[in-house]
């Protein structure tokens, strides 16, 4: 069974059809590009998929389960998990509590435990803020555990996300360019984290890009669209090398 | 049915003196997202401006005039004093807020001792002769008619300069982002303390016609005007002057029309219910554009 | 000289983002600032332009001290922006974005800078009465430029231009940038984009941590090896 | 961990001790002492708002309706069934719950609004719900309606109050270092991605929300047999801005900032009586807008920003710089 | 089971706490006899000094003040000592203040409060520490007696209590007005006024009278035009307007507005400068005393206070300034600073020759006295018409 799949899905904002019978198929393990140009969809995809609005038309099923009804929170709870294209971290907190934040629908314990302080809280609360701790170091983080997240430099709040999406035990991570506003020699080191990350965590990933650079890089198979329609599927190579995707998007050269 | 109609009007005045408050209140809010708690007092001192210019013999519209005048200054002073310095902090929305609520005591305070207005009641002399016409069998007062009116023009104007005037514009691009607007060579603060001038003027104007509808002035007067009508802005969809005006006309409506038809002592409640409701159902107001965040 | 920054030391409360920059721009150069995320260079451009004071540490414009005016007369002087993010006015529509561009311009230029603007970037002018939060990506960024353009300024401060916008639009814009330089705009650009910024620029200086480390011509440090590392991505590292 | 809970406590035994005795021996005067009392419940009632607001962003402007729940209901059940400790006991508890249970049924619907909205909506239920006390002799007439309700046994003391207010801080300060806190911190931070991080945030509102409206309920039943009077006016919609101000003035997001302007507002008020002399009384007023206006230009971040008291790490974690954006 | 410390008051007797933190000398030994002018008493007079009710606090201490001035700040034997404080017009802050004046200023003798909402609080903290205390103008039942209907024996009040000025007017105006149907608007939230409003309607319908509308409002209100709207449809003879002045001003306003041009009737609230005299021309209300009244107590009253204020003294004003009278005759009789003397020496005065007439107190601490039926000129004066006696 595929893990994620989207079947004709739509989502229309008043007259404007953001999204159009947009089809996709994850199966476990797969790293997957979307792109296209700006305006394309393609957060928009991501937003279906997560439940912060329905799609308009379709169905969204993951694990075979329809979960077009469902409350963000509680899909993110089934094992699907995102990044922001415009960061959108609980800035006033720390790193590591914007960690910890997100793991609470596992902390294992009630509120009556929080308010006595059993010794299943202190237990649970140890484990969970070792997890955290081990998360941050493995994202090059530990050593600001106890800055304010908002006053991380962007690419360590990049970084952030991406920690605190993984806090969330994900099966499926959503990556909206998580390379933006990094520089070429950050970019390839991004690549190399999240292709660490996959492995430990036994990830599906589905990620937004406009740097070539990393989607050629990194991505088995893309998916392009444009005016929420996909235009072309397809191997890196293969998208590299059609004219369709070449005017709409890349341009006469592509990324070097 | 002549008798509904006539409450209708009755609402009608109501309604308009909680617009001209409701307008300076969502200008204020619409550009640095303020709730004004002072603002009910400044209606109160441009009560109390007119009044002495009244009973100095000077003709009403003189009165009002300088009413709108000293409260422009009264308003751009507070920004200066207040607000402006929490602004240039970079302090949180809330900081302001309650400094807001110390400015509204400092002035209901102050206004009570003998050196300024004293902490009396008083009577608020007739601006204009009393009539009354029979129009389609509803009974209108001359003072109900001035304030319609003078509503209806003060908010047009305002309308006119808030989406037809260079400054207008400025306004609005301040309000939506204040540093994009400074790269476009605005000075924010001028834009700002523009726009308290105006809401301040407005609320004076608002405070003579209140007390012209309810001939009495004293310091706290400005407390529940003021919060009926910051309740209608956001009735109306805070922000939006014709919002503004919608929500105070409703308000008006459904405290006056509680209070004829079920009792008085429900119909703060009846009001504030009203507003609940359409939050749920419209939770940026019947004019305010929420729209799903973008994410 | 345009424009001579020198020593300037910028502070977000404690946190202390630039430790004495100091930069220069000649007329009619494009000059580029590169470096790592946080390195301060967003903050550099948003004190020249007023938005952030500065500690210590003196701007000057065409010889005048301009450190401690406020941002609406640096505007006036003739140094436009165009900030992180686009910063378009999204309930306006793109025609009044621009008039608000000329908002302190003579009116009687109006209407030829918006011509011009319009020349410039069709795209624009087909979605004259459109909301800008309607724009995709490039279309705002190019009425962020477009904005910037109608007060004719002698230096156009750049952050970011790229940022977030498909291959495509990305050579756009870039191309556009070199036109309006050779059109007489002298042009202070920032850039993630370190390779395309200085393919483009005369001079570069690259910034760490809120200190300038390295600077000169910019086919100079296109070949500078620890540039090439840290910013360019390498040639082979593998990590 | 273990120790340093028994330290806290023995700490706060000691505080107690000390404070009792030096009441007894009338070194804190009948008057003084009284004030403190009033000082604990306020600050039983702001720890509330704390957590609604300071720690859940939940901007709520009817927090002294849910005060007058609890005075009302608390001062129902010992004045109809006599002034027993079991029916004070009772009572408090009465109230506290009928103050989270309103607050459950009424957040139900309305804390789906944000900022300002939720503000002004809470402010309206205020308001509604002083016109319910206006009219509650039509429920009871023990009630008084708008003539007040007398004959209000006064039982609480010291001992009450401020062990009330010591389970109340305890409370808030254990839900906030767990993760229900921190899920709650998260929906005040960015309610739209907690959500989309997987946390139900309806659930943490509502719970912040129910927690802090009892609060109040349990800080309203205190007042009311401390006073033995209760009139609708003392729940009148400004209350709530004073209980408001005392969180912000606190700094938001800091329980030990609650607590100390809380407070330091009720005594503030008092001494200015004594400050201002005979003469310029009447000049109270002003000077304590004054005061609150200028103390929030020079700590818009509240005089505690987020800086929260502790024992175990007597180091201190100031996680406030600048703030990122101005008031827009 | 928690044996905490003291609640305001409970454990301060009437002695213990003066002697201990009061400088006053002389504060025990009660007809000691030692050095006669060096005994020295404090009176308290606890009044919204500041607020939203600051106007009639400030009125009530221009009472206060000119009856100690002209007493020459004696009371028999004893010097006295003023000291004044600020209820703010809140039952709390009403609270604390009488707290701190009994418990720390060693104050023996307490004036006020205002307010009714105030003025209840603050008795049951007087009552309790043994404190004698005079409100001149609180008129709620429950300020002296407790829910209960027991006395709370040290409260006094120097005003009526508000059925009988509601009698009186219901009379007036079936015998004297001649009419027959009425409509009464009263403040739900001030114990006064419906006080004053329920008496009226039970007298005037007792005499045959027909009450055909009875319209409540609030303290906040002043749009009454939907009310007045429905009322004058219904064309009553007369209006009962039993509130304060600024609220009567406003109500006869609307009511003119919408037509309605009929005799009005009040109680001792309208006594004030502040009265809108214009629009209530000609008609009648319910007060103490008359300022036209040749009685020597009322004369000076009224002479003294245009010389020393500049302005002719309210009904707050008045009454305050017999509540003060009362207290200093009852501290001379007394003789003494025992709180519980001085009490029983308030309760057993007969006649004593106030402003509003000659007082003596009932079981309930209420003075017994005459009304006087006075009407509003347009040239801001009122005409004697009767006086009533109880
Ligand atoms: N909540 C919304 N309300 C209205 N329109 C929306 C909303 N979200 C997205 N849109 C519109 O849908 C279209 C697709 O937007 P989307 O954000 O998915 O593009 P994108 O492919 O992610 O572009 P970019 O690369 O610039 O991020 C755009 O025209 C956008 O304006
Ligand atoms: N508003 C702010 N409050 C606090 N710190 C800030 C703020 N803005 C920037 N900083 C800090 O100042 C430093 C410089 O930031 P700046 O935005 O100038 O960097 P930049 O070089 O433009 O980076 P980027 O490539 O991410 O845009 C960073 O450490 C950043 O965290
Ligand atoms: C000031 C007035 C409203 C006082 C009124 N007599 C009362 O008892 O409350
Ligand atoms: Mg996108
Ligand atoms: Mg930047």
């Amino acid at each position: 069974m595929a893990l994620l799949e989207c079947r004709k899905v739509s989502r229309h904002f008043g007259g404007l059809k953001a999204l159009v019978d947009f089809e996709l198929t994850l199966e476990k393990g797969e790293l997957v590009g979307l792109i296209g140009p700006n305006g394309a969809g393609k957060t928009t995809v991501f937003n279906v998929i997560t439940g912060v609005f329905p799609p308009t038309l379709g169905e969204v099923v993951l694990e075979g389960r329809v979960i077009n009804d469902r409350k963000p929170f509680q899909i993110t709870q089934m094992g699907v998990a995102r990044t922001f294209q415009n960061i959108r971290l609980f800035k006033e907190m720390t790193v590591l509590d914007n960690v910890r934040a997100v793991m609470h629908p596992r902390c294992g314990y009630n509120l009556l435990d929080s308010f006595v302080r059993t010794p299943r809280f202190a237990r649970r609360e140890r484990e969970l803020t070792e997890e955290a701790e081990a998360l941050l170091e493995r994202m090059n983080l530990a050593d600001r555990r106890h800055e304010k997240a908002g006053s991380l430099p962007y690419g360590a709040q990049r970084r952030l996300e991406i920690a605190r999406a993984l806090a969330t035990r994900p099966k499926l991570l959503l990556l909206d360019e998580p390379a933006a506003g990094m520089n070429p020699s950050e970019v390839g080191q991004l690549v190399e984290l999240i292709r660490k990350v996959k492995q430990e965590f036994d990830l599906t990933v589905l990620l937004i890009e406009h740097q070539m650079g990393l989607v050629m890089n990194l991505c088995e198979r893309l998916v392009v669209l444009d005016f929420g329609q996909i235009i072309a599927r397809g191997t890196p190579a293969e998208i590299q090398a059609n004219p369709r995707v070449l005017e709409a998007y890349l341009g006469k050269a592509v990324a070097e | 049915m002549g008798q509904l109609l006539e409450q209708v009007v009755n609402g009608l005045q109501l309604g308009f003196v909680y617009a001209l408050i409701a307008v300076g209140y969502t200008m204020v809010y619409g550009i640095i997202k303020l709730i004004n708690f002072a603002h009910g007092d400044v209606i109160m001192v441009g009560a109390f401006v007119t009044f002495f210019g009244l009973v100095r013999g000077i003709p009403w519209p003189v009165a009002i005039l300088v009413g709108m005048v000293t409260c422009a200054l009264l308003g751009v002073v507070i920004e200066r004093l207040a607000y402006r310095p929490l602004r240039e902090k970079g302090a949180p929305r809330i900081a302001a807020l309650i400094t807001a609520i110390g400015v509204s005591l400092f002035i209901e305070n102050f206004s009570s001792l003998r050196i300024a207005f004293g902490p009396d009641y008083r009577q608020f002399p007739a601006m204009i002769p009393r009539a009354q016409w029979n129009l389609f069998g509803v009974k209108v007062s001359s003072v109900q008619v001035l304030i319609i009116v003078s509503t209806l023009i003060l908010v047009a104007i305002l309308q006119l300069v808030v989406y037809r005037t260079k400054i207008g514009k400025a306004m609005r691009a301040v309000s939506m982002d204040m540093d994009a607007a400074r790269l476009m060579g605005i000075n924010v603060n001028q834009v700002i303390a523009f726009t308290f001038a105006i809401g301040s003027a407005l609320a004076a104007a608002a405070g003579a016609l209140l007390a012209a509808a309810y001939p009495q002035i004293w310091p706290y007067m400005g407390i529940m005007p003021g919060l009926k009508a910051f309740t209608a802005a956001v009735l109306g969809g805070i922000g939006s002057i014709p919002g503004a005006l919608l929500g105070a006309v409703l308000m008006g409506q459904a405290e006056v029309l509680t209070a004829a038809y079920i009792t008085t002592d429900f119909k703060d409640a009846v009001a504030f219910a009203l507003l609940i409701l359409v939050l749920l159902v419209r939770p940026a107001g019947l004019l305010g554009k929420a729209g799903p965040e973008k994410v | 000289m345009i424009l001579q920054v020198q020593d300037l030391q910028v502070a977000y409360g404690n946190i202390q983002a630039l430790h004495g920059v100091s930069l220069e721009v000649n007329e009619g150069e494009i000059v580029t600032l590169i470096g790592a995320n946080g390195a301060g260079k967003s903050t550099t451009l948003r004190a020249i332009s007023g938005l952030n004071r500065p500690k210590s540490g003196t701007i000057r414009f065409q010889g005048t001290d301009i450190t401690r005016v406020p941002a609406h007369q640096i505007v006036a002087m003739g140094i436009g922006h165009v900030p992180e993010g686009r910063r378009v006015f999204p309930d306006l529509t793109v025609r009044e974005n621009l008039e608000l561009g000329a908002y302190i311009a003579r009116p009687d230029t109006f209407h030829k800078n918006l011509a011009e603007v319009f020349e410039r970037f069709p795209r624009l002018k087909e979605r004259e009465f459109q909301k800008a939060s309607t724009l995709s990506g490039g279309e705002q960024q190019m009425l962020a430029l477009g904005r910037a353009l109608m007060l004719q300024p002698k230096l156009l401060l750049l952050d970011e231009p790229s940022m977030g916008l498909a291959p495509r639009l990305v050579q756009e814009i870039f191309g556009i940038i070199a036109e309006l330089n050779k059109r007489g705009t002298t042009i202070l650009l920032v850039e993630q984009n370190a390779a395309m910024a200085l393919s483009i620029a005369h001079r570069a200086y690259v910034l760490e941590t809120g200190r300038v480390v390295l600077s000169g011509p910019a086919a100079e440090l296109q070949s500078h090896p620890a540039v090439r590392e840290a910013y360019l991505g390498g040639s082979g590292h593998g990590h | 961990m273990q120790k340093k809970s028994i330290l806290s406590f023995a700490l706060v035994v000691a505080l107690y001790v000390v404070i009792y005795f030096l009441r007894r021996a009338g070194v804190i005067t009948t008057y003084w002492g009284l004030i403190l009392d009033l000082a604990l419940i306020t600050t039983i009632s702001a720890v509330g708002l704390s957590l609604i607001y300071g720690f859940a962003g939940q901007f709520s402007l009817g927090h002294a309706a849910f005060y007058g729940v609890g005075a009302y209901v608390g001062a129902f059940i010992t004045k109809a069934y006599g002034g027993t400790p079991l029916n004070f006991v009772l009572g408090l508890i009465a109230g506290t719950l009928a103050a989270a249970l309103i607050g459950f049924l009424i957040g139900l619907p309305i804390l789906r609004l944000r900022s300002d909205y939720l503000g002004i909506a809470t402010l309206g239920f205020g308001v509604i719900v002083k016109v319910l006390f206006d009219n509650s002799d039509k429920i009871s007439k023990l009630l008084g309606g708008s003539m007040g309700m007398m004959g209000i046994p006064r039982i609480t003391t010291f001992t009450w109050v401020f062990w009330c207010a010591v389970l109340v801080i305890w409370l808030a300060r254990n839900l906030i270092n767990s993760s229900h806190g921190l899920a709650c911190i998260s929906v005040r931070e960015d309610e739209i991605a907690a959500d989309i991080m997987g946390i139900d945030t309806t659930r943490f509102k509502m719970l912040a929300f129910t927690l802090g409206c009892g609060m109040a309920g349990l800080g309203g039943g205190l007042y009311a047999h401390l006073y033995s009077f209760l009139h609708p006016s003392n729940f009148f919609f400004l209350k709530s801005f004073d209980v408001l101000l005392i969180v912000v003035l606190g700094g938001l997001g800091s329980l030990t900032g609650t607590v100390v302007a809380a407070i330091g507002v009720v005594f503030l008020q008092e001494i200015l009586r004594d400050v201002l002399g005979q003469q310029f009384l009447e000049w109270r007023g002003v000077v304590y807008a004054l005061a609150l206006i200028v103390l929030m230009i020079l700590r818009p971040q509240g005089l505690m920003g987020g800086w929260e008291f502790s024992l175990d790490r007597l180091f201190v974690r100031r996680p406030k710089g600048g703030n990122a954006r101005g008031a827009a | 089971a928690c044996g905490g410390s003291q609640a305001p008051g409970t454990s301060t007797g009437p002695g213990s706490s003066s002697s201990s933190s009061s400088s006053s000398s002389s504060s025990s030994g009660s007809g000691s006899g030692s050095g006669s002018a060096e005994k020295v008493i404090k009176i308290g007079l606890i009044a919204p000094l500041t607020g939203n009710v600051k106007t009639f606090g400030e009125s009530s201490k221009m009472g206060f003040e000119l009856a100690l001035e002209q007493a020459g700040y004696k009371a028999g034997d004893f010097k006295v000592e003023a000291v004044s404080g600020d209820d703010k017009g809140d039952s709390t802050e009403g609270v604390n203040i009488a707290t701190r004046m009994i418990t720390q200023d060693g104050v023996k003798a307490i004036i006020g409060s205002v307010t009714s909402g105030v003025t209840i609080p603050v008795g049951i903290v007087a009552n309790e520490n043994k404190i004698p205390m005079i409100t001149g103008t609180a008129t709620a039942e429950g300020v002296t007696v407790n829910d209960d209907g027991s006395r709370k024996p040290f409260v006094f009040r120097a005003c009526f209590i508000d059925p009988f000025q509601g009698q009186v007017a219901a009379k007036f105006a079936l015998n004297d007005l001649g009419v027959k149907t009425a409509a009464v608007f009263y403040d739900k939230g001030n114990p006064y006024t419906v006080g004053l409003a329920e008496s009226f309607r039970a007298e005037f319908e007792a005499g045959g009278g027909q009450i055909v509308a009875w319209e409540s409002y609030s303290q906040d209100d002043t749009d009454f035009s939907a009310v007045m709207t429905n009322v004058a449809a219904l064309k009553p003879d007369m209006l009962y307007l039993p509130d304060y002045y600024n609220k009567v001003s406003l109500l006869a306003k609307a009511a003119k507005d919408k037509g309605l041009d009929v005799p009005m009737l009040g109680g001792d609230g309208w006594d004030s400068t502040d009265l809108d005299f214009g629009t209530l021309d000609g008609n009648y209300f319910t007060a103490h005393y008359s300022a036209d009244d040749p009685s020597p107590a009322v004369q000076k009253f009224v002479k003294d206070f245009e010389a020393k204020y500049g302005t002719k003294p309210d009904s707050f004003a008045a009454l305050t300034y017999d509540a003060t009278n009362i207290m200093l005759e009852a501290i001379r009789i007394a003789g003494t600073d025992d709180t519980d003397k001085i009490r029983q020496a308030i309760q057993d005065l007969k006649g004593f020759q106030a402003v509003g007439g000659s007082i003596s107190f009932d079981e309930k601490g209420n003075p017994i006295k005459a009304a006087t039926i006075l009407q509003v000129k347009a040239d801001k004066t009122y005409g004697f018409v009767t006086t009533v006696n109880p």
